[in-house]
């Protein structure tokens, strides 16, 4: 009979941790989904300048990105590199 | 046994830290709470940027003070930002509540109440940077009423900003003269 | 090893509500800060009417701050004049 | 040591829920404040309109305010005059 | 001394229950305000249809309280006259 | 003394889901109130055309309701035709 | 004297997950209230496109019901064909 | 007397996992109510591009289902073929 | 009769984790639900932009459903490949 | 057997912790998307405005980066240097 460990403690509430940093996504779905309107808003509007839209855009987009990939980081490291146990 | 159910069992096991012990892991929980508060700068001032780029794309003769007042405006929205940073730096490096006498499962409660609590900083940074965008964008129109466009904006973000300071309150509250303490 | 009295428990309990109330802070924010905008917006395209507008604006967000009050009432209920002790 | 009694279970959790009522708050803020922009506009625009656009303003702002009302007096009962505890 | 009873239970989540019932009233709260304002406006823009305006705004609204009503309902259900007490 | 028993912890439970299940209702609300809105606008600006966007709105609007009432639907199951106690 | 079994954690456990699954319904009613209120503003600009209007309000409606659906579904799933319990 | 075993523990929360993972249904729900009343709009306006409006509705609508459908396959796949309860 | 293990702690908290990385799908369905609709009006509006209107909102799209993709990833992960039982 | 200790409770505190304080990345995603979206329309309308529209937007998007830097930093803080462990 094993019973629960401060080290199965940690690693169970990493998964939950884990979790909650994915939510951070909704921030980059949105804004880049509202920047993809846009964009194609104005390559309707403007044809000729579809490159410097669609461009803006994707610059746009991927500054938005970041705090997703910090949510998914701080995730991976919980999952995959978990420094807590070392702490222990 | 018999008379032990799992809520009791739960608080049983609490009671085996010591308060020094939940009062510090709450701490780290309060702390994670505060922050979600930069969720309200973060959408305001991603507005007052999109309104200032439109501004600047439509009158780039007044970019200065457009972006002058973007930044402006932003500047005020990031306060619960920096208020809710403030609360969980306290809670991690400056942590009143390990010092302070009084049942460990009170002391540990307050610090994630205060967590909750600056949640609401969401609000006025929201609101603050809609005010920034908005502003941005009539100045960018009509430059000469900057300053009677400004003075609107600022009256407006610090109207705004009560619920944050109201929140900011309650925390300091839990944190420093936790009254509830004293009611034991 | 210090056990957690009834009165202990809703004292800490006391203390999470009194942090959830606030969390209402976030609407009177929200909505005050979009009237401060458009308060803005108004008085840079009407600046002779901009006392008016200004004081619609004020009234306008006094009522949009009740209900943060009401969190703050609450919350405040909760810490200095806990009515759930007595009832103990 | 004195176990927690029912009693205390109950008040602990009516604390909670008060705080979570109010935040029902959210919503009334944001529509009033929306409310207040709307009508710092409109009297902007139109100062002769200012009675109208002002009375209309605070009649709909009334209208929004109620489900805030209706967390505040959800968690006053909780406080004040908790019926659970008489049921127990 | 009385420990903690099933009974207690039900009751203690009961008012944890009521007060996320609540939360629903975000709703009702953003939306009649969202309606108040855009009354307002109209009102401005077009005084002679302000009963049109006003009787289409508050209709409306009625239909948009429904939710935090129903809210409101399963809160008092829960806090006066809870059935989840008899199935025990 | 009764202590708790699994079926009082389902129906503790069951008052928790119910409120949980009402927080739906803050879709209907918003979504109903955006279209009180939009049709207050639009019987100011096309006074003629009022019977057509009122039924408009109130049939989007009936429409926009049927999550909310899902939500409570499945709160009044579980507060009184509770399936799960059956199944323990 | 009978005590919380497995069984009666895991239905516990489902009053909560069918309230949280609920929630989802959140979405569809904002996205077609928003519908709603852009075919009562379409209906009074275009009232001789009525019948598209409507048509395409509906269709879209639909698609966004979707999810609100597939969040029932797993409610009823949960109280009525719980697939947890046989897993035991 | 059957205590809780820990693979009762992991099907308990498999039930609250799989109602979270319906959350994400707010999503698609929002965006395609949008997308439901641009297009609604959009017909009414140029009636004679319906077909192309509605294609292009329903191709951006798709895309938004996915997220919604991810979190249906994560909640099934933790009520009908629950890879933890192996891993124990 | 076998207690709950920290190997079981562990992979029920996982279930939760999941659950809750999932939400970040509302997200990318709110984003590209507003690409949708404004790829409709664009399309309805300039039908011979068709093209460059609806590769420009899949382009923006694609980019939006990432951090949706990261949650659903970090849910497989903690379901079918949990790196946190190695770690016990 | 081990017992869990004080510094597991705290590490595993510090875990939930974490992931919590990646949430308030939602903010910046869904801000900078939206100057995406405005920076993109702005260069398909004013494309000779390209430099000043694209140096503001990102200049406006740094500033709305911060709250997702605090968050990330008060997690890492949590994850690599905790220093409520010093204070056991
Ligand atoms: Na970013
Ligand atoms: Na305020
Ligand atoms: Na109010
Ligand atoms: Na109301
Ligand atoms: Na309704
Ligand atoms: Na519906
Ligand atoms: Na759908
Ligand atoms: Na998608
Ligand atoms: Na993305
Ligand atoms: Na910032």
């Amino acid at each position: 009979m094993e019973p629960i460990t401060g080290r199965a403690l940690i690693l169970a509430c990493s998964a939950i941790g884990a979790g909650l940093a994915m939510i951070a996504g909704i921030g980059p779905g949105i804004g880049q989904g509202y920047a993809a309107g846009k964009g194609a808003e104005g390559v309707g509007r403007q044809p000729e300048a579809q490159g410097d839209i669609i461009r803006t855009m994707l610059l746009g987009a991927a500054v938005a990105e970041t705090t997703g990939i910090y949510g998914l980081i701080v995730a991976l490291i919980l999952l995959f590199a978990n420094p807590l146990i070392g702490l222990l | 046994m018999e008379n032990v159910n799992f809520i009791q069992m739960f608080l049983n096991w609490l009671a085996t830290f010591e308060p020094r012990v939940l009062i510090l892991a709450a701490s780290c929980i309060g702390a994670g709470l505060a922050m979600i508060a930069g969720i309200g700068p973060g959408i305001g001032q991603g507005y007052a940027a999109g309104k200032g780029a439109e501004a600047v794309g439509i009158n780039p003769k007044a970019s200065k003070q457009v972006t002058m007042v973007m930044l402006l405006g932003a500047a005020v929205a990031e306060t619960s930002g920096i208020l809710a940073l403030v609360v969980a730096l306290i809670l991690l490096y400056g942590n009143p509540l390990v010092t302070a006498s009084g049942a460990g499962i009170i002391l540990a409660a307050a610090a994630i109440g205060a967590g909750f609590s600056m949640i609401a900083g969401i609000g006025p940074g929201i609101g603050q940077g809609y005010a920034a965008g908005k502003s941005t964008e009539a100045v960018g129109r009509r430059p000469k009423f900057q300053s009677a466009v400004v003075r609107t904006m600022f009256l407006g973000q610090a109207v705004a900003q009560t619920t944050g300071i109201y929140a900011l309150i309650v925390a300091l509250v839990l944190m420093f003269a936790n009254p509830l303490t004293k009611l034991l």
